[in-house]
């Protein structure tokens, strides 16, 4: 019973909101999914947030090694968590002062503003930033005209990579206007024209065969494995 | 995390190649930083950028929005946060820049949970910087951030109001008198999306502009990442496109030009995607260069193993 | 100590020093200057509206020296008038570039108007430690990573769930469950819920309550209820959307003509022009078709069935290979802003934006 | 792989059979929807939905109320049971799912059915076991977005099988998510697998952890986590953006097996250049199915390829057609059947 019952929960689900999407009255029945997941997700956060303090906790119970930074990691959660539920600092918003907590958190000079601009900013988009050093090392050791389909990898990235500079203006802005198309520029943009839109057609089609299948077979219940143990 | 190929030991027993191919990565990393930080440096101290020649795509855009009579209205959506506005405020600031230029009526919205306060920051740096008659409520407004994705897509499709209620000061949508008329999201000859990824321009064109691909032109500028899957919808879809900083550049170039007033500087604020080309080209340089020698070990390899 | 240890005791120093030795040229380096402006806001009736003032521990008087903005009521409230004298009133501070607080100092050496920000300051020092931390690792892994990423977990996780909170269940479910209290505490503007939406939200609050069900010790099971439910209205909604926006539009976006003509302005047709059309559409539909074949799971791969596989691999790689050239330009450019805040924000080595009248 | 399960033709369970029923009921359902528009009336009158609409904002002053647009009891206009604009959509999505039935039908009915090799999904039971061999972990990264995307659920239908091989071969699993929900699902699906493969005892909830719902900073976390561990195997299998080539290159650098399957075709060629093995797009789609060696479930991939096939065909006549159309724009039977192949795609 414990199975069968989510299985037919997402079975009627699943056909109720795929039925929604032809009949005009219910056509908003996906965007009403939408928020009633988003509020779902907002509420569950609990769980997400009890199983960051139960790790830590843990960690630091047993002096696990590195606990020192499990400090680290409760300690600013809790801190940041306090500090913008209750909006410490933030002054209401001027059309409505009655309202003691209409103003935003990210209102410039609070806490709130000062957490995201000096800590989470930072932190995050030098993360981000760490790409252009791993676009490098891999280039470096995966672009190597192995076979076919490795030398026409490189060979495309290549052109690119050249027609998106300056380079690419130096190198073949010289060619004659007959021979424009195969300024670097320019065949940079054909190859996007042309093999990158079919190679991409084809992935989003494959796709969405790949989905509806994958949705079918949930719907149908025949992949049980998503509640756990596929043959059961 | 080490590259993994750290052991020296007989190291000078094997080729060059073989040396080069287990060079540590880290010289690597090192490469890249050098790369980008000596133009930084370079162009910082020197003020000079490199020229630039538009492309179709980033011409398209320039003519969309200096076609627009004055006072249209022009929908701006910011669907990026902090982390991509090195690719993308540029191409956020030239964009509210022309459109502030020519006059335009600016509604600016936005549905990534950040891209709200990008949106204010611009708003800041450009409209009320260097465009002080310019007033809130009556030329632009800023609409703020709404959760629910494609959701707000479509309910834009019918009803603004509801999928915007009030602004970001809190001012609800019916009493801001840019918006009076304003029922729907076809009600705007132009719509420009600044667009991270999802959702972002991509959703824009299958939910709102195929729904009205008559009505509304649509114009946006995005990151290096999603440009390809937007390629294919080029020029019917989205008239204008710019793809990542260098697509940034070149139409920073041409709005630059356009505005440009003898014997005043340009405004570095607004040089900034030009800028970064400097660096872009040393690191394009670079990667070209690491295939070039990784293809050289390769085959040297290939060589000395048929041998 | 371990070498290793030592190496970075070394670096640390290093460093240490060479910003010291920055610090004492020129102007100096990582100071964030701030303009203050006063706020004074009248409540119209601070008893009728029922609102705690929380806003009390905030109210700073105002300050007489600085320009002071009157703020009176809300637009929207008609009636403030002089019904009640309780006003509040804070100080905003709001960032400027050093160059204005250098003229402001000229102008007159004794103005607080803008001063420096220590908080700021601090901030962007911190910054700055967490921008060089994160690149380390490119190094290996060490303690100063380590701390970063202790924070940035703690700090992101709090985040989201502040935003979830405040910009999702306050508006949309207590917005439409207890729409008094969200309009007198926090968004006086809000539209009052439709029935529909009321009832939306009962039944989102009731998947919640089951999801949370788990922390219960007993009947946890139930909180699979929840998921099974959000995960069959998932693959309702997306075998919809994936058919129409991908299968169909993208198929239907593929029927091209293999033979095009294009006519130039005076009307006659530009053979060159139209050789290169015509070509590309042929590569574009025989492209489609041979991907497509490779995706196939049940026929193997061998023949013709083979060769056309083999042909749509060959437009994959280039499909990656355009990809992949096409984002290092990004990912150059991320750099870049990390690499100018370091040099510009901090250093202050480089001004591009004239923040310092260099 | 050459799979010929020999399935007595056993009777039809019951509950398959209400499955097929409600499919059924659902064709029917619209079977009469579809006939009642195309027989040409169009509209259904329903009831009008009255969208109760109150005063919009008790803290709009009266002169301003004046101004504002009126929001009375709107009744909107009677609106038709069926969106007959989608019923190309409609018949799609019957088509592929009468194609997935059948086959499912056949392949139960034992009928031997081929799949090609898949060279990730092979490796799959290796680098399992490698994990083993060499004690260390496997990682299990389910992408990082939440319950309501399909990829996401597609990684956790792999999670089982790659979980259930793991508690097999007595290895351990971590699965760092990104969100609660991912989290709470995450934890169902390896605990019943572990139940699944026998080893209930071996499964532990706290090796499936929430992180932070920030792409970077669930990035920072895994990468550094990657390199203090070093699992032996990296599974990356959802929706992935921009951390795909962040994780790829530490799995490298560390030397782990890497398996990657994404949809995300922007993020296809940094698993495909940093991975040992990566599911393209459909190809991930397909790998429970794969996995899970049992008839029904190959079948539904055999329904794929109709589906691809039929896609195929119709790009092919439709390229013929307009070509045909640029030679001959006047020849009447051509351009009927353009417009038919159109509506087939909702054009």
């Amino acid at each position: 019973m414990k199975r069968i019952i989510p299985m037919w929960i997402a079975i009627i689900g699943g056909f109720a909101m795929m039925l929604s999407s032809f009949v005009p009255l219910a056509e908003s029945a996906g965007e009403m999914f939408a928020d009633v997941f988003n509020v779902v997700a907002a509420i569950a956060f609990v769980l997400g947030a009890g199983s960051l303090a139960k790790q830590h906790l843990e960690k630091l119970s047993r002096r696990d090694a590195g606990w020192g930074y499990s400090i680290i990691t409760l300690g600013s959660f809790l801190i940041t968590l306090f500090i913008g539920l209750l909006k410490i600092g933030i002054h209401p918003n001027p059309s409505f002062p009655q309202a003691a907590y209409s103003g935003s958190n990210d209102a410039e000079g609070s806490a709130w503003s000062w957490i995201y601009e000096y800590m989470i900013t930072p932190l995050t988009s030098t993360m981000f930033a760490l790409l252009a050093f791993f676009v490098a090392s891999a280039a470096f050791r995966a672009f190597r005209a192995k076979n076919t389909e490795a030398i026409l990898l490189l060979v495309t990235a290549f052109i690119v990579l050249l027609g998106r500079t300056f380079a690419g203006v130096v190198l073949t802005g010289w060619f004659p206007d007959w021979a424009s198309g195969l300024r670097l520029e320019n065949l940079s943009i054909y190859v996007m024209q042309v093999f990158n839109t079919a190679g991409n057609r084809a992935i989003m089609i494959g796709i969405a065969l790949g989905v509806a299948a994958t949705g079918l077979r949930i719907l149908f219940g025949i992949d049980r494995s998503w509640l756990g143990g596929g043959d059961a | 995390m080490s590259g993994g190929n750290v052991n020296s030991t007989n190291a000078s027993a094997r080729p060059w190649f073989e040396r080069l191919d287990r060079v540590d990565r880290r010289w690597i990393f090192l490469l890249m930083f050098l790369a980008v930080s000596g133009p930084i440096l370079w162009i910082g101290v020197t003020g000079k950028t490199l020229p630039e020649a538009p492309t179709l795509a980033a011409r398209a855009v320039f003519q969309e929005i200096n076609q627009l009579p004055a006072r249209s209205l022009v929908l701006i959506s910011f669907d990026y946060d902090p982390a991509s506005a090195g690719e993308l405020q540029p191409m956020a600031t030239s964009l509210v820049r022309q459109c502030a230029a020519k006059n335009l009526r600016m509604v600016f919205i936005a549905l990534w949970p950040l891209g709200s306060q990008v949106a204010q920051q611009t708003i800041q740096d450009v409209i009320r910087d260097d465009y002080p008659a310019l007033k809130e409520g009556d030329d632009f407004v800023n609409m703020g951030y709404q959760a629910g994705n494609e959701a707000v897509m479509k309910l834009l499709l019918t009803d603004f109001a509801k999928a915007f209620p009030k602004d970001s000061r809190g001012e609800a949508t019916s009493n801001i008198p840019i918006l009076k008329d304003v029922k729907m999201v076809s009600q705007f000859p132009l719509l420009i999306s600044v667009s991270a990824g999802y959702p972002g321009s991509k959703e824009w064109v299958q939910y709102v502009i195929s729904a009205y691909n008559e009505k509304m032109n649509f114009v946006t500028g995005c990151t290096g990442v999603s440009a390809p899957q937007l390629y294919p919808y080029f020029p019917q879809q989205i008239a204008g496109l710019l793809g990542a900083i260098k697509g940034a550049a070149e139409y920073e170039s041409m709005v630059n030009e356009s505005l440009a007033v003898d014997g005043v500087a340009t405004a570095p604020k607004y040089l900034q995607a030009q800028r970064r080309m400097g660096p872009q080209l040393v690191a394009h340089l670079l990667m070209v260069g690491l295939i070039i020698v990784g293809n050289v070990i390769f085959f040297a390899r290939k060589r000395r193993g048929a041998a | 100590m371990t070498r290793q240890a030592k190496t970075w005791l070394i670096i640390g120093a290093v460093f240490v020093a060479l910003i010291v030795v920055r610090g004492m040229i020129g102007q100096g380096l990582g100071r964030v200057y701030v303009k203050r402006t006063d706020v004074t806001v009248t409540l119209p009736d601070a008893a009728a509206a029922g609102a705690p003032s929380a806003s009390a521990n905030e109210s700073i008087n105002v300050s007489p020296s600085a320009a002071s903005t009157q703020v009176t009521g809300a637009p929207s409230s008609g009636t403030t008038s002089a019904t009640s004298a309780s006003t509040i009133s804070w100080q905003e501070w709001k960032q400027v570039p050093p160059l204005e607080f250098i003229a402001a100092q000229k102008a007159n050496p004794a103005q607080t108007e803008i001063a420096l920000s220590w908080p700021r300051t601090i901030g962007l020092w911190l910054a700055a430690f967490f921008t060089l931390a994160i690149f380390s690792f490119l190094y290996a892994d060490n303690p100063f990573y380590k701390i970063a990423e202790s924070l940035v977990v703690g700090v992101s996780a709090a985040y989201w769930g502040v935003i979830g909170f405040w910009d999702t269940l306050v508006p949309k479910m207590f917005g439409a469950l207890t729409p008094g209290l969200v309009k007198s505490l926090v968004q006086p503007s809000l539209v009052a819920p439709e029935r529909l939406q009321q009832i939306s939200m009962v039944f989102a609050l009731i998947l919640g309550v089951m999801m949370l069900w788990r922390l219960l010790p007993r009947g946890g099971w139930i909180s699979a209820w929840p998921l099974a439910f959000i995960v069959g209205v998932t693959a309702g909604l997306k075998i919809v959307s994936h058919v129409e926006s991908d299968l169909m539009a993208q198929a239907a976006a593929t029927m091209k003509p293999l033979v095009v003509s294009v006519t130039d302005a005076s009307g006659a047709t530009n053979m060159w022009d139209s050789w290169w059309a015509s070509v590309a559409n042929v590569l574009l539909v025989t492209g489609v078709i041979c991907c497509l074949t490779y995706f196939f799971f049940s026929v193997e791969h061998k023949g013709v069935v083979g060769g056309a596989a083999r042909v749509g691999i060959w437009y994959l790689m280039i499909t990656f290979g355009a990809s992949f050239g096409f984002t290092v330009m990004g990912r150059i450019a991320l750099l870049a802003a990390r690499v100018e805040f370091l040099f510009d924000d901090w250093l202050w080595l480089i001004d591009p934006n004239h923040f310092r009248g260099l | 792989m050459r799979i010929t399960h020999k399935i007595p033709r056993r009777i039809v369970t019951n509950q398959s059979c209400k499955r097929v029923a409600a499919f059924v009921f659902m064709l029917m359902c619209y079977a009469g929807a579809f006939a009642f528009e195309t027989r040409g009336d169009g509209s259904v009158p329903i009831a009008p939905t009255a969208r109760i609409v109150v005063a919009q904002n008790t803290s709009t002053p009266p002169q301003e109320s004046a101004t504002s647009t009126p929001v009375a009891v709107s009744a909107t206009p009677a609106r038709p049971l069926f969106n007959s604009e989608k019923t190309a959509l409609l018949l799609w999505i019957v088509f592929i799912g009468a194609a997935v039935t059948v086959s499912v039908w056949l392949a139960k009915s034992g009928r031997p059915i081929r799949i090609r090799r898949i060279a990730a999904l092979e490796a799959v039971d290796n680098a399992v076991g490698r994990a083993t061999e060499m004690g260390r972990s496997i990682l299990f990264v389910p992408g990082i977005q939440d319950m309501d995307n399909i990829q996401t659920v597609a990684g956790l239908t792999m999670l089982g099988r790659v979980a259930k091989t793991a508690a097999e071969y007595d290895a351990t699993i971590e699965v760092p998510t990104c969100r609660s929900l991912v989290m709470e699902a995450a934890r169902d699906t390896v605990r019943a697998s572990y139940l699944s493969a026998g080893r209930a005892d071996g499964f532990s909830a706290d090796r499936i952890t929430y992180i932070t719902d920030d792409q970077f900073g669930y990035v920072a976390h895994v990468v550094g986590s990657m390199v203090r561990e070093k699992p032996a195997t990296c599974f990356y299998m959802g929706c992935f953006f921009a951390e795909s080539l962040i994780f790829a290159e530490t799995g490298n650098a560390i030397g782990a097996i890497q398996i990657a399957g994404t949809a995300e075709s922007s993020q296809l060629p940094f698993f495909v250049a940093a991975c040992d093995y990566t599911l393209i797009g459909e190809e991930f789609f397909a790998a429970s199915a794969y996995l899970s060696g049992e008839p029904a479930q190959l079948g539904t991939l055999r329904g794929q390829d109709v589906g691809k096939f039929a896609v195929g065909v119709l790009i092919v006549l439709g390229a013929l057609a307009s070509t045909i159309l640029i030679v001959t724009p006047n020849s009447a039977p051509v351009v009927w059947f353009f417009d038919i192949l159109q509506k087939v795609l909702g054009g």
